[in-house]
């Protein structure tokens, strides 16, 4: 399997406090990986910084092989990166459909691209209520369509940030279902959650920060064996 | 190192002023005749600023540029229409410059922002466009003369003509400020029929009066009495025309045609009633020289803005020759002004005991030159030797 | 509300400096008078008397827009009423200034707090347009009080009366009263900004949620800025009536309001001295410019821009940034481009209108490299 | 009653000059939360051009046709000179910036086109009337701006209501950051918009120009009413825009058609004109102050922000 994203030792600053110090990951095509780390040590600001949204100060950041470090997010976003954000972040004002095919595109060229068909398909529930406003949705609801809506740009990666905090258990099961099934159809996915438990069954691979640095990493077979680790850095 | 930039930078910022007060100095070693002149040169109207001074200009020309002998030098000064900056402007005039004379102003804000300060330094004003009732009447200086008119004075001759012309029914609109108010009195004051209505708009930000129009056609009067200088009277005409009514009720106006805004209104101020105290074609050899001149330098055909200032000019210069230059004796410079013994463009002149003129005025109509070219020109003669109503109140 | 943020950070690390430069400017109005008579110029003083008490409004205005973040565009409205409050009253025949001045400043505050009452439910723009609506219907009365001369404005023909106190026909006497009074506000801003109520005052500007949960009356602590605000522009109200014996509604229409800001941000706003700087170089920049050609503002113009795109934090700004060659070297070219005026007249002005445009084109060429060279480095 | 129709329709003319011109700074400002004061040079800058290419190809229409992409271009530069930098500051740094361009703007078109103002020559068949109902002339050009401005409010509804274009427009007003996020150049996508606005301006200035005429400075006081506009109707939404702007036309007229009349029942008739005159031309800041005091983001603020 070859590298997909490469992220090595990256600073990144909010005005003047550094919140990354030499952060570093890498994700191979195909593959599930998590980051799981507790609030505040840098997982949403890694992220950001990833999409260019809050640009990295150092370090490099590859994506299938081309430098991404410095690009706007726009550019980040259309060589591949699809970001479900953490608060879910859908436009209240555009109806459910309109969320999905607003930023839609196949700029990859995606031999069996995501359609809004397809997408219905994956979230039934969404059918229902096409014509509904995105500030109408429940959590869970909404949570759905902001997969989708990543997924209609037909990203290589897909990024979730916190995407199950505040959902209902049965709701929480349903994302975790369909993730199952993207990793199943081999797509790429950078989880960023809490949920151990169904992270370790999901994901091939974990790493734990603390303070803006990777302090474990290994798979899921290490965490679990690793119960120090889930204590110490997840407080579980 | 820093700090030593810093008070340099200060210092400097300090000696601005001094560039000031450093460059009169000369000046006043010559003795010439200082005039101040204070006009709108920016913003929106200033095109008529821009009439008065090369009237004025020209008329320095006629005059040689020396008044008595001595030279005579000019200062413009742009009060942007907004009252505060001309009386600072006026008194930059008194207090650097030390005119000798100040004249202009058109907007009778303006200047009654300023006349104070040149009042009390005794300085004479010679007015070459607004005249404001409060200073022809219990105001009225020794200082202040009005070469243009009085503001009533046109108004109260279209009052006048709508009664010639035998019309019984009138609307009348008018913008809601002070010189408004005061046209749509001095219209009553000699209108003997009735005001079937009466509208006042906002000034100076209302350019559509559809609303006013509507009523006007609603409450059929037989003849409609607008005041809009500037601007303002050029929409009105279109828009009155656009509306169909142009052949239907008859437009009286004072003050809202003038050889600037005609530029603009063309075939739409044909057949319409006017009156002004001058126009292009007063059969007097002063007046045709001015007109012909104008039109020579500028290449325009000027309006009644300039022929009052250039009508001041010529006032001031009659003044200088006849103390001969010496313009410390006030009361001598006064009493030559008020004998404004001068070849006005209006034909023979006279101040009346307010120091504001005592004239004809006349009805005008527009007409077409050439294909591009629109003029004024004089049908008859509505009020003779007119003089204001606030002259009473005038204890002088 | 970044560059209000920013020159909050500024003003702790420059106080020391543009103290120092602010005290000395200050001085050096005091020495205006002096100077007028020196160079036998009296124009110097009537210049700098409008200077002076538009510095104080300006004072006035940086207490809610710097300190605040209060963005006010209806600010004039006091100047007017306070001027108003005068010639009304000097119109019918009361002239005792013990009578006419506090009443006028009481007034200005009543009318500041029922203004400030409804505005300061809003926030942001509309903040701004809630100001500029009630400034516009102060203006509109003004405008429709015939009584009061309308649009035509009023003439004051008797200045106020302070017994045998102060004789403010007195030219160097009003000038002294006015300085006086620019110090003393000064001064007033300077204890209230670090009193307590400064303080909460000015961590609302950035985050007045937070303040509110701490358990500060963060509203009522806005209102009581706003109204004081008012008091001390109703007070350059009355000096302006004063001193140009002669109310009009023009003095308090809407773009006097954009002036008073612009005055502010020019100057630094949040700064103590900063209102003072920018009321100095506006007004004079005003004066220069108008003088030296009609088309003024087409160069004021872009200059307004260059400042906010450039100078941010205005003069302060400059001032702590150590940017004194900017400044110098503003200042001479300012210099240079005066004496050239004065030499040759008006066959300069293309030139160095050209000279001027590709001064600044140059620099924002420059500005514009290096920032782009900044982001990808 | 046809009296109250005409001023109604007087009131609609107005208003839907006011929503052209409003409906171009809502746009900019919900997508870039930008204050643009100079929105009303552009709509200067239209009429005049309007006026030189009509005066020029010697049609009004070939020289509307012309205007509208020159006022676009003229935005467009503007744009990517002036206001790019800006969007990052505060509104406080925007008014502050674009009042200085519109000083530039007005001394730009005085020393470009003359002091004197210009009129826009429009044919004859739109110099004269329509009987509209019976006994009701109504001026044809009046009737075309009401015409023009309902086809661009429709225009305006299917654009955003029913384009991607538009759906984007509407996410980038209540979540900028996230339209970037997912792919879109967020900065091109705003100068269309901006350009579209700018058109908007021209649109309404050359279509105001043959009822006020051409001149300096014609932008700056509508441009107020248009920021009332906007502000009442809640930043950065279009239908919101329109209600706002046929309640300002409307009220402002009826006010200066009526309130004479009311008030003449009490007072004099010239004191009656003066007064509802200064009370009409408080009134929209009255209902501005109003609307704000009870729904301080406006009637229909944009979700999300």
């Amino acid at each position: 399997m070859t590298e997909l994203l490469t992220v090595d030792a990256i600073d990144t600053f909010y005005g003047r406090s550094q919140v990354l110090f030499g952060m570093s990951l890498s994700i191979k095509a195909g593959e599930v990986v998590t980051l799981m780390g507790r609030n505040g040590m840098g997982k949403t600001t890694t992220i950001r910084s990833i999409m260019g949204l809050t640009p990295a100060a150092r370090g490099r950041i590859r994506f299938r092989d081309a430098e991404i470090r410095g690009l706007p997010s726009y550019r980040v976003a259309k060589v591949g990166v699809g970001l479900v954000p953490e608060g879910r972040q859908i436009f209240p004002n555009l109806s459910v459909k309109e969320n999905l095919i607003a930023t839609a595109s196949n700029r990859n060229g995606s031999a069996q691209p995501w359609t809004y068909e397809r997408v219905i398909e994956l979230f039934p529930r969404l059918a229902e209520r096409a014509g509904n406003m995105g500030s109408q949705l429940s959590g869970g609801e909404q949570q759905m369509l902001a997969v989708g809506r990543a997924l209609m740009t037909n990203p290589h990666l897909l990024i979730l940030d916190e995407a199950t905090e505040g959902l209902a258990p049965l709701i929480r099961l349903e994302i975790w279902h369909c993730l199952e099934r993207l990793k199943q159809a081999g797509q790429s996915i950078l989880v960023v959650d809490k949920n151990v438990g169904a992270l370790t069954k999901l994901a091939d691979r974990h790493y734990v920060i603390e303070k803006g640095r990777v302090v474990w990493q290994g798979n899921s077979a290490d965490l679990k064996a690793a119960p120090d680790v889930q204590h110490r850095y997840l407080g579980i | 190192m820093r700090p030593a930039f810093q008070t340099l930078a200060l210092l400097s910022t300090a000696l601005m002023a001094f560039p000031f007060a450093a460059d009169d100095a000369a000046a006043q070693a010559a003795k010439k005749i200082k005039i101040g002149f204070v006009t709108t040169l920016s913003g929106p109207n200033a095109a008529y600023g821009r009439d008065m001074q090369n009237a004025f200009n020209l008329a320095l020309d006629h005059l040689g540029k020396k008044m008595g002998g001595v030279p005579v030098e000019v200062i413009y000064e742009d009060d942007e229409q907004k009252p505060e900056v001309g009386k600072q402007k006026t008194e930059k005039l008194l207090q650097r410059d030390k005119v000798d004379f100040v004249a202009g102003y058109i907007w009778s804000n303006v200047l009654l922002a300023s006349y104070k300060p040149v009042l009390d330094a005794q300085t004479f004003l010679i007015g070459t466009n607004a005249g404001p009732s409060q200073l022809a009447g219990e105001g009225c200086s020794p200082y202040f003369f009005a070469a243009s008119w009085q503001n009533d004075q046109n108004h109260m001759a279209v009052g006048e003509l709508l009664n010639q012309k035998g019309v019984k029914k009138l609307y009348m609109v008018a913008p809601n400020y002070a010189a408004g108010v005061d046209g749509t009195n001095g219209v009553k004051s000699l209108f003997k029929g009735q005001v079937i209505g009466q509208d006042m708009t906002k000034w100076p930000d209302q350019l559509d009066f559809s609303g006013e129009i509507s009523k006007i056609r609603a409450a059929k009067p037989e003849a409609v009495y607008v005041f809009f200088p500037g601007r303002a009277g050029v929409q009105f005409f279109q828009q009155y025309s656009q509306a169909g009514l142009k052949k239907d009720i008859p437009v009286y106006s004072a003050f809202t045609i003038d050889a600037v805004t005609l530029k603009l209104q063309k075939d739409l101020v044909l057949d319409t009633y006017l009156t002004s105290t001058w126009a292009t074609d007063l059969p007097y050899a002063a007046n045709q020289k001015f007109v012909a001149d104008y039109k020579k330098k500028y290449n325009e055909t000027p309006a009644f803005y300039g022929a009052q200032s250039y009508d001041a000019a010529n006032l001031i210069a009659s003044a200088v020759t006849a103390t001969k230059g010496n313009l410390k004796d006030k009361k001598a410079v006064g009493a030559a002004l008020k004998a404004a013994k001068f070849d006005s463009v209006r034909g023979p002149f006279k101040f009346g005991n307010n120091n504001f003129p005592i004239q004809n005025v006349y009805q005008q109509e527009a007409y077409k030159v050439s294909d591009t070219e629109y003029d004024l020109r004089t049908v008859s003669t509505v009020l003779t030797a007119h003089t204001d109503p606030h002259a009473a109140k005038c204890k002088m | 509300m970044s560059s209000a943020s920013n020159s909050s950070a500024s003003t702790a690390t420059s106080s020391r400096l543009t103290f120092v430069v602010g005290l000395a400017l200050l001085g050096f109005l005091g020495l205006i008078p002096v100077l007028s008579v020196v160079f036998d110029d009296p124009f110097l003083l009537t210049l700098f008397t409008r200077i002076v008490i538009m510095a104080i409004a300006a004072v006035s205005l940086n207490l809610i827009l710097g300190y605040g973040g209060m963005v006010s565009f209806g600010h004039a409205a006091y100047i007017g009423v306070g001027g108003y409050t005068v010639g009304i009253l000097a119109f019918h025949g009361v002239h005792a200034a013990w009578i006419q001045w506090p009443l006028a400043v009481i007034i200005s505050g009543v009318v500041a707090a029922l203004i400030g009452l409804l505005s300061l439910r809003t926030k942001g723009i509309f903040f701004i347009m809630i100001t500029l609506a009630f400034s516009q219907l102060v203006y509109y009365l003004g405008n429709g009080a015939f009584a009061y001369g309308g649009d035509d404005g009023l003439n004051i023909m008797t200045r106020s009366d302070f017994g045998g106190l102060l004789n403010l026909d007195n030219r160097p006497t009003f000038y002294y009263l006015c300085w006086v009074i620019l110090l003393a506000s000064i001064y007033f801003v300077h204890r209230t900004v670090n009193s307590r109520f400064g303080m909460v005052l000015q961590g609302a500007r950035s985050n007045d949620r937070r303040m509110a949960t701490i358990g500060f009356p963060v509203h009522r602590y806005q209102l009581t800025a706003f109204v004081i605000a008012g008091m001390l522009c109703g007070l350059a109200g009355v000096l302006t009536a004063t001193f140009t014996g002669f109310i009009s509604p023009a003095m308090m229409h809407w773009s006097r309001s954009g002036d008073l800001i612009v005055m502010v941000v020019l100057g630094g706003m949040g700064s103590l001295f900063g209102p003072v700087f920018g009321t100095v170089a506006f007004l004079l920049l005003e004066e220069v410019l108008s003088s030296w050609t009609e088309y003024w503002k087409i160069v004021f113009g872009p200059i307004l821009i260059l400042v906010v795109l450039f100078a941010r934090g205005g003069i302060d700004g400059a001032m702590v940034r150590g940017q004194a060659c900017t400044l110098l070297a503003g200042c001479a070219a300012f210099f240079l481009l005066y004496g050239i005026h004065t030499t040759y007249e008006d066959q300069w002005l293309i030139p160095t209108l050209i000279l001027v445009a590709a001064c600044a084109l140059a620099w924002f060429a420059k500005w514009e490299i290096q920032r782009r060279k900044n982001r990808h480095d | 009653m046809l009296l109250i129709f005409e001023q109604f329709l007087n009131g609609l003319q107005i208003a839907l000059l006011l929503f052209l011109l409003a409906a171009g700074l809502t746009l900019v400002f919900g997508i870039m939360d930008m204050v643009n004061l100079a929105h009303g040079s552009l709509y200067m800058m239209g009429a005049y051009f309007a006026a030189v290419f009509t005066e020029w190809t010697g049609s009004f229409f070939l020289g509307a046709a012309l205007a509208l992409p020159a006022g676009a271009l003229l935005g467009i530069v503007t744009e990517i000179i002036a206001l790019r930098t800006l969007y990052t500051r505060d509104h406080l740094d925007q008014v502050l910036a674009t009042f200085g361009l519109i000083l530039f703007f007005n001394e730009l078109a005085r020393l470009m086109f003359g002091a004197g103002g210009m009129t826009i020559e429009t044919p004859n068949w739109l110099q004269g009337q329509i009987e509209i109902l019976p006994g009701l002339p109504y001026p044809s050009y009046r009737f075309l701006i009401i015409l023009v401005g309902l086809l661009c409010a429709a225009f305006l509804y299917v654009l955003v209501q029913r384009t991607r274009l538009g759906m984007l427009i509407r996410a980038g007003a209540s979540n900028r950051e996230m339209v970037g996020a997912l792919g879109i150049n967020i900065k091109q996508l705003f100068t269309l918009v901006f350009g579209l606005g700018s058109a908007l301006a021209a649109l309404a200035g050359l279509m105001a120009g043959p009822v006020t005429t051409v001149q300096i400075g014609m932008g700056d006081n509508i441009l107020i009413l248009a920021l009332v506009v906007i502000v009442i109707g809640g930043i950065g939404s279009l239908p919101g825009a329109f209600i706002a702007a046929l309640a300002i036309g409307i009220i402002d007229t009826m006010g200066r058609a009526f309130l004479p009349n009311m008030l003449g029942a009490f007072l004099s008739p010239s004191d009656a004109s003066t007064l509802a005159t200064a009370l009409s031309s408080m009134l929209i800041y009255i209902l501005m102050a109003a609307v704000l005091v009870l729904r301080p983001a406006g009637l229909f603020p944009a979700p999300g922000r």
